[in-house]
């Protein structure tokens, strides 16, 4: 094994025969290389985030006609590395009343819960965590610890705004986990394996082709678990103060927003990993850090569809988010998973470009039959417009009398 | 004592404890994050013993799902917020004294199983065959009756418990 | 490696303290916490002989495997129509607290 | 295979320590003048009235209750997925029959109205 091929493991493996030599037992060696392997991943992900904010800012910017950070350094390179400074020496505010381990425990799990994915997910044919044996499942549950820190935050502030924010938060995420889980059986069910690792070997062509309907799906709903724009309602900052982290301040309100952006392109290489191909691409198979650097650049540009759907789009109503998620997508999600395994089962005979082209073609009309119907619904519930009494602020309802009907 | 029954007891000893904080906190939201605790210390000995997929399906169905709900049940319940009297009966201690005699019942009686003392050993890797599993679940010969009733009782409890819960919204309008 | 016994003793007295919380606790949602508690203990038991079996017989062993399944599934439908009914007593009765709900007392 | 989780284990201690860490330097460096307006609860500035609990909708419950349900469902069918390459056409069927049945239990949700947002 060459340097230049495969460098990470080329060090992973220089680091293990030096542990050895100098006369550690094998299971200590590992348990050590262990605990630096995931040290140096976790603390990797989390330096990337001053990355990350500093790339979505200069994209946001552009996208709303604007510069963005562009002062500190070249380009505002250095503009995340400011507000890191500032953010850490800010004052950290305790409030009176509340539950301290609950208060103080929250932060760190809503990034925890967002760092353990990258513990499972493969970065190129021999550069990974682990392999477990059921690495999307995996993925699905510790976003389930994300919940449970969204309702620590919340009740532990003791605030009642900060429940209502949490409950609404805990609410969106967990109805978007039902399309999100349903969605990923489609490459389980193509792989015949739960690891990350299989999933991606076996994508020889990428499921997103073979199966376009549940990798929207997965799309949305991941985006929707990122809970930032347009899903964002639960803290949304120019409408409410803020969501269940209205009492946090300094250092630990940042590790919510390290939790959200770290969430976000976390988000991207979980799509990419499962339905883009991962790492695969022309000689990433012989040369893996070849893989990296597909791995990376397939990332960020769906990291970047991911900024222009949240700079693109409106914020939605909560209903309006609700009815998406109960009455578009779960259903879709279980037709689209029951069409898949009649189909595939039906046509199992059939080359394997051929399966391609049904799979692609059952999923392209599953797509629309699904828009019309949307359509329809959509066309006889709108209501019409001026039919109600809508708050505009004009002079007469700028002071409101109780009972006068101009309410939100 | 090897490295992994140092996991175990340190992983028991936190679970248990946090399973007596369930049933001895007062503040009934304390119980329910000590219960996730509880959950996420019994998914762990799930993964000592090899058992990642039901490892994985604890936290995901018991931590993501059913401790969420009777959290939500908790914050529909007002009283529960506010009580900071005692949680248990007054004759507490027979319950208690119960419990105990019925460890001990159970501990002897394991005692005296020849199997008791047998030694769990590292399983190869690919023995939890999760194909076979899935393979068993849909097969005439083998579970498909429960994994049918499984779908029949989920639709039962989700049919029943949203009757039940909205019901007075309905007689309202 | 870790003797069968430490899990048997470990879940008997996590079903020991579930079964003192059914026993002893006032509310509702306590008392279905311990049950779930029990459970537990239940399917530490089952994944343990789980093991100790597909030890015993080299290929991995599907009963145990259907059964803590069905634990789960019968776990989660229970928690979901306690929770229901609990939420419909309370509604009526004003609290959560099981002594208090007596419909044919006084 | 164990070392496998415990790779995991340590990892998910790892990425605990971490924010723990960054949060307590934060704590070290930052200034510590807490007086009582500051240490208020927020509440847009207006004077904290009742205890720290509002009444929830049971529409919460109801979005957990179908989640919880369809979590099950998906967890049964995870190792169905996994030997799907294996399986016959009447396992596949009875899959969908499974899945059938509970989308039976989604449309009465959907027509009992519980998955509107009031």
């Amino acid at each position: 094994m060459s340097f230049w091929r495969d460098p990470i493991n080329f060090i992973i493996e220089w680091a293990k025969g030096l542990l050895a030599s100098i006369g550690w037992g094998p299971g200590w060696a590992t348990t050590v290389g262990f605990v630096i392997g995931a040290f140096v991943l976790a603390a990797g992900a989390m330096f990337f985030v001053v990355f990350l904010i500093w790339y979505e800012r200069k994209l946001i910017g552009r996208l709303q006609d604007r510069f963005g950070p562009n002062r500190l350094g070249p380009w505002g390179l250095f503009q995340p590395l400011a507000d890191m400074l500032k953010i850490f020496t800010k004052e950290l505010i305790t409030p009176n009343g509340v539950d301290w381990v609950a208060y103080n425990l929250a932060p760190i799990l809503s990034v925890a819960a967002v760092l353990m994915m990258w513990a499972v997910t493969p970065f190129s044919k021999t550069f990974f965590g682990v392999n477990i044996s059921v690495g999307i499942l995996f993925l699905i549950a510790v976003g389930g610890l994300g919940e449970v820190g969204i309702i620590l935050a919340g009740w532990g502030s003791n605030n009642k705004y900060a429940l209502v924010g949490a409950l609404r938060a805990v609410a969106q995420l967990i109805s978007y986990e039902v399309p999100f889980v349903i969605s990923a059986l489609v490459p389980v069910m193509l792989t015949g394996s739960m690891s990350l690792v299989d999933i991606v070997e076996a994508q020889t062509p990428w499921y997103i082709v073979v199966a376009p309907a549940a990798a929207l799906i997965f799309f949305i709903a991941s985006v929707a678990e990122t809970g930032r724009a347009p899903f964002d309602l639960a803290e949304a900052e120019s409408e409410i103060v803020a969501g269940y982290n209205v009492e946090y301040s300094g250092l630990k309100f940042g590790m919510f927003f390290v939790g959200e952006f770290l969430h976000a392109f976390t988000a991207s290489f979980i799509f990419v990993t499962v339905f883009l191909g991962g790492w695969r691409g022309p000689g990433a198979d012989q040369i893996p850090v070849l893989g990296l650097v597909y791995f990376f650049i397939k990332t960020f540009i769906v990291y970047f569809a991911l900024i222009l759907f949240r700079g693109t789009n409106p914020r939605f109503r909560i209903d309006q988010m609700m009815e998406l998620n109960w009455k578009v997508l779960t259903p879709l999600s279980l037709v689209v998973i029951m069409v898949i395994a009649l189909v595939d089962r039906l046509f199992v005979g059939a080359a394997d470009w051929q399966r391609t082209i049904i799979l692609l073609v059952a999923n392209l009309v599953i797509l629309v039959v699904a828009e019309r119907l949307i359509r329809r619904g959509v066309k006889t519930t709108r209501p019409e417009v001026g039919s109600r009494e809508r708050p505009i602020a004009s002079p007469d309802n700028l002071f409101i009398q109780p009972g006068s009907g101009a309410k939100g | 004592m090897s490295g992994l029954q140092v996991v175990f007891l340190i992983v028991a000893v936190v679970t248990l404890f946090s399973g007596v904080m369930v049933v001895a906190s007062r503040k009934m939201m304390h119980s329910a994050l000590w219960l996730i605790m509880t959950l996420l210390g019994v998914a762990i000995l799930f993964a000592t013993l090899q058992a990642g997929f039901f490892a994985i399906v604890q936290v995901l169905v018991y931590i993501g799902a059913i401790s969420i709900l009777i959290i939500f049940t908790l914050m529909l319940t007002r009283r529960v917020m506010d009580e900071e009297t005692t949680q248990v009966i007054k004759g507490w201690w027979l319950p208690a004294l119960m419990a105990v005699i019925l460890f001990g019942l159970l501990a002897g009686l394991l005692a005296t199983w020849e199997d008791f003392q047998g030694m769990l050993n590292e399983l190869p890797a690919d023995v939890e065959n999760l194909a076979a599993f899935g393979t068993a679940l849909v097969n005439p010969a083998g579970y498909v009756i429960p994994f049918e009733v499984a779908s029949i009782l989920l639709l039962a409890a989700l049919v029943g418990a949203i009757y039940i819960a909205m019901e007075r919204k309905e007689k309202a309008e | 490696m870790i003797p069968l016994s430490w899990y048997l003793i470990a879940a008997a007295a996590l079903f020991c303290i579930g079964l003192f919380g059914v026993l002893s606790r006032k509310n509702a949602v306590s008392i279905l916490m311990s049950v779930e508690l029990m459970l537990n203990a239940v399917n530490i038991n089952l994944v343990a002989f789980w093991h100790y079996h597909t030890q015993l017989q080299g290929t991995s062993q599907i009963a145990p495997q259907v059964f803590v399944a069905m634990v789960f599934i019968v776990a989660a439908a229970e928690v979901a129509v306690g929770l229901a009914l609990i939420i419909s007593a309370y509604r009526r009765r004003e609290t959560p607290v099981v002594d208090e709900m007596t419909l044919l007392k006084g | 295979m164990l070392n496998d989780w415990l790779y995991v284990g340590i990892f998910a201690l790892v990425s605990m320590f971490l924010p723990a860490a960054a949060i307590s330097i934060a704590a070290l460096l930052s200034p510590r003048k807490p007086n009582s307006v500051k240490n208020a609860t927020y509440e847009c500035g207006m004077e904290t009235v009742g205890p720290a609990w509002v009444q929830m909708k049971v529409q919460y419950y109801v979005f957990a209750l179908v989640f919880l349900v369809f979590d099950v469902e998906a967890v049964l069918l995870f190792p169905w997925a996994v030997a799907y390459k294996q399986l016959p056409l009447y396992a596949v069927v009875e899959a969908i029959l499974f899945i059938l049945i509970l989308l039976g239990g989604l449309l009465y949700a959907w027509r009992k109205g519980a998955l509107e947002w009031r």
